[in-house]
């Protein structure tokens, strides 16, 4: 146990002093957090290294991994770093309003690719780092899933 | 005897719920739609019976006026309710309503159109003596000399918008052409019509609005106010009755002008009259809203009465109680909106599937929600999962009693506004009343670094999850979890046969 | 400033949540306390942090003076609120609590105690001017004659009495010597007192009872009455305010009346003084109990206002609001309670796993619950589930919201009163508003077949079931669940650690 | 599937016409009657043939049979009616509080033979038949499982 690190937004992070997790729903991953004085009522989900806790409202990303696992993932990392091409894909299924990204371009970092219309609002779609198009893989009035490639990025 | 024997509701989600309940107490039977993503919807089970009308698009289901009727007369309603959005404020929809012989429950279609246009309505409003927003009350052509007067920064609004949909802030002469185009194109592919028009952009200025019912009678309630002014992109998140902003002489005037602005129209039913209130009490006629509005609720706390069944009644041709008419607020009530957005990454839309819904209870509690545990949350809908409403004698207690309130609200699966919410309970322009249109911008701002704190109590859980899911002893959300892949085949069989 | 820093609730079940929602709401750390039977209950997760007070025989635990005094010393808490049954009406705990420096939300320890005793309160009463319920008002002996000028039939009750322990009817002379016997026996096992005292058997006859709030400092607020009609076991099941039976003039007469009792004892803090009401509107003392009511709520909704709030504010010496004397009821509230216990079996209790537990919501609906899906329902304790409260402008609306949230309402795994009250919403002589306590006993009867078109109902579902079952698309509770048992063992571990 | 048999307190009981049943939640056996013009929730607990469906908050015992199960089932109570004497038992855990029935009492079908406590209810426990006291198990104050045998008639 004593293995285990935790490390939010790849930071690592040291658990509360003096609280514990009590859990009161395990099939909806609903808990509380007590120190003896107060109580808190919060949500665990996932698995494995990858949990998602929400408390006051708030999902948190936490990431739990023995030291094997940090090994592994470091390698992983690495070799990512290395890779050049980077494809920029949808994170809510819509239908695509426009594209402003033309293969060949040059695009900065937070640069506007396109425009996709999910949950009746207009949401641009930026680049994760500077870079040129070398291939766009949607057209405007097309419906994408969660997950699909739209742009890549060299 | 009830107003109507079949009702079928044109919406989904909680509005759709919200009307299931008036029906059920009516005594009328209620009939859901549902698109072919809806076919498991809370509100499909809580009606008496449900048509499909089409794939999962709103063009294609909720917005389409053909498949809505048709499905009205299959089921052999003899009325419609169009909740709000989608359809309820098309007069082509009320038109073909009322030519299959069947009732709407809303105003005339006159009414619907006239008020639509938005422009039309800033020169009712002002015919009528209302203050109207400094602006333009004809459509824009490309002359910016138009604006000369108006001063900037200034709103390009669309005629025939709605819902936040074709706005456009300018700041400058200079930015003008471009916002003009741009707000054109948004207001066309939105609304199928360009017209655009300006106005001065308030600030800090609240957003109020005054509920409204009449009958067909001629009979008009003013059932008090409400403030609106906690926004994001031009939607609301947050409503309250009564404004902690109004005073006893504003509220007589605000009432006077909606007063006014229903009697320039041949109105009936449920409308709310908009306005903003600038920081020296003056308010500006924004629009006539001829539907039911998001945040009724709040006027039903403080008013005691339930509005949709008064929607109902009035479509049946019951005049309005004398004792509606001379209604008296009481206590203070307050609206949050959970809506699956990450407030934490610009109130950005969330998809996904709820693993975890508790809502709060107990005394002075409301909750109209329209999903719960296991919905898989669509995107091709509005991202409202539920309103939470409070209700106390002074808006101090109501305060309190919405923090106790969102402290008993655990939802998992998708990121919501919740913890925006419960922030907001604890700043100090909000629980002062002093707040105005930009709290959110200001105060909430977009910096939302996770404090240390906050981090370690989340290293606490995960940890004692993982090592509580090594032992065997919790099986959380985002494992596979048994049953629901059967349920989801049963459910489906069931409805398809 | 919070009126208390940290508050000990020595009481389980719904009413412990009642009041750690209203610590909630006044920034009072809220503490429970539990038996061994209720490590893992509601009222136990939704609280700061809880005791350990006992066994789970309520007589070791939440019975238990010393128990409870030794939980709030080791929790550091400042005040205790008893909810109601088990300690609230203890002159022996609350002088126990203000001996170990604490404070007891509630009147005096004398108080308590000259209330306690029925037979001086009916004397007390009868000195104020205030009628009372014809028959002796000292303890009766053994000789018959004393109840001669009485009539037949009449009731025996325990002057130590309460919630309808040691109460005998007694319908002719002959069987007097007999039932005096029983009672007698049945008021020591109960009370430990087995003084006795006999009462007119008021038929037809209403049960009124008088909310009252006094503040430390002489003002007292009469916040309307409540109609509790409804009972069986001459316990309460339903309660309605206003009162359908009580006109202008009688609820003049009625809080006079509440006015004189509570001005003959030293009281503060909440109280109820109850009634009897006949035909022909003459109501007459039954008693007055010095602690939060079960069916508080009802007031809550017609008045708005927190009773629980102010039972704490009171007790720390805060005075009563002007606005709450002058305070006057709007609208109709309704509450049923949800028990555990058979209608068609002479509401005889159930115990067992709760396996589906879905509670009604949205517009004038209020629950407050002490249970959900997977409690298990020991027979030590109170059987009371939930209470089940609607609000609506005036009373038949009221009933068609109870009626429709009766329809939401899905308890699965025990049998609750749930099905009598789906009865008696639809039953003329409660819809009409002319009930009085004798309508279960007339009305529901004893006789409950079956009738051939539920039974056939019944039947589609369970062939459905097994079919279903058999191609694995369900697996209803009854069969083993999974994720239920490491549940428990990881809840258990969490709380003993 | 024509095979099975529904029954309710012994009685065969033939499904309701136009009525069919649709499951909502798998997990808690929450469902709902439909008929295309009207709607009713309804809980359905249990497996194999015994049943419980709880309609309009009424709990109703439902034995669903095959043909070959009914033959079975038969056969036990033929067993059973031939068999004497009858245990009645606690059907709620709780405290007995007196005892009205003594070893070789006569009995009515109906009589008193014992007060329990349960729920803080005295509830007395009634002979199933008439016959003859042969054993009493139990005694004032002393605290009973569910299940738990009390007294025994010939």
């Amino acid at each position: 146990m004593s293995d285990l690190e935790v490390q939010i937004d790849g930071v690592p992070v040291a658990p509360a002093r003096g609280w514990r997790f009590e859990i009161v729903d395990p099939a909806r991953g609903i808990g509380r957090l007590v120190n003896g004085l107060a109580s808190m009522p919060v949500i665990v989900e996932g698995g494995a290294s990858d949990w998602v806790v929400t408390i006051r409202g708030r999902r948190i990303s936490v990431t739990v991994r023995s030291w094997r696992e940090r090994m592994l993932a470091g390698a992983d990392t690495a070799a990512a770093a290395r890779a050049g091409p980077v494809a920029v894909r949808a994170t809510l299924p819509g239908l695509i309003l426009s594209v402003a990204a033309s293969v060949g371009d040059a695009v900065e970092d937070g640069a506007t690719l396109l425009t996709i219309e999910a949950m009746k609002m207009q949401n641009d779609v930026r680049a994760p780092r500077s870079g040129r198009v070398i291939e766009v893989s949607v057209h405007p009035g097309q419906t994408v899933a969660t997950g699909a490639p739209l742009i890549r990025l060299e | 005897m009830p107003p109507f024997a079949r009702l079928l509701i044109a919406n989904r989600g909680e509005i759709a719920i919200r009307v299931i309940r008036a029906c059920r107490e009516l005594g009328i039977s209620p009939i859901s739609v549902h698109s072919d993503a809806d076919v498991d919807a809370l509100h499909v089970q809580m009606a008496d019976s449900s048509e499909r009308i089409g794939p999962p698009s709103p063009r294609d289901s909720y917005l389409s006026i053909e498949a809505i009727i048709d499905a009205a007369r299959r089921s052999g309603a003899d009325a419609i309710h169009p909740g709000y959005g989608f359809l309820s404020e098309s007069p082509d929809f009320a038109r073909a309503v009322e030519a299959a012989g069947l009732v709407f429950i809303g105003p005339p279609p006159e009414t619907l159109e006239s008020l639509g246009n938005k422009l039309a309505a800033r020169r009712g409003a002002q015919a009528a003596g209302v203050p109207i927003v400094p602006g333009t009350t004809v459509a824009l052509g490309d002359d910016s000399h138009e604006l000369a007067g108006i001063g900037y920064p200034l709103m390009l609004k669309a005629s025939a918008g709605g819902g936040g949909r074709g706005m456009r802030r300018v700041d400058s002469p200079g930015a003008l052409a471009d916002a003009l185009v741009a707000a054109r194109r948004e207001a066309l592919a939105a609304f199928g019509d360009g017209t655009v028009y300006a106005e001065r952009l308030l600030a800090p200025v609240r957003h109020i609005e005054v509920q409204l019912l009449g009958d067909r009678h001629g009979r008009l309630a003013v059932l008090g106010e409400r403030d609106c002014s906690i926004q994001r992109r031009h939607q609301k998140l947050v409503e309250e009755s009564p404004s902690p902003a109004v005073n006893p002489g504003t509220r007589a005037a605000l009432f006077e002008s909606a007063r006014r602005v229903a009697a320039s129209v041949d109105f009936h039913n449920a409308a709310t009259v908009e306005f903003l209130l600038d920081a020296d009490n003056n308010h500006y006629f924004l629009e006539m809203n001829t539907r039911l509005q998001v945040e009724h609720g709040v006027t039903e706390l403080v008013t005691g009465l339930d509005l949709v069944a008064w929607q109902i009644r009035i479509a049946a041709g019951e005049p309005l109680a004398d004792a509606v008419l001379n209604l008296a607020g009481r206590g203070h009530a307050i609206e949050v909106r959970l809506y699956a957005e990450d407030p934490y990454d610009d109130f950005r839309p969330s998809a996904g599937r709820i693993t975890a819904w508790r809502m709060p209870a107990g005394p002075g509690v409301r909750v109209d929600a329209g999903v719960s545990a296991d919905t898989d949350l669509r995107t091709e809908y509005d991202p409202l999962l539920a309103k939470l409403m409070v209700y106390a004698d002074d808006r101090p207690s109501a305060m309190d009693r919405l923090r106790r309130a969102l402290d008993e609200t655990l939802i998992g699966g998708v990121q919501t506004d919740a913890g925006f919410l419960r922030w907001l309970v604890d700043d100090a322009s909000f629980v002062g009343g002093s707040y105005d249109t930009g709290l959110i911008g200001e105060r909430w701002g977009t910096d939302h670094a996770l404090d240390s704190e906050l981090g370690a109590l989340a290293a606490t859980v995960a940890l004692a999850a993982r090592t509580m899911a090594e032992t065997g002893r919790v099986r959380a959300p985002g494992s596979n979890r048994a049953g629901s892949a059967w349920g989801e085949v049963a459910r489906r069989e069931a409805l398809r046969r």
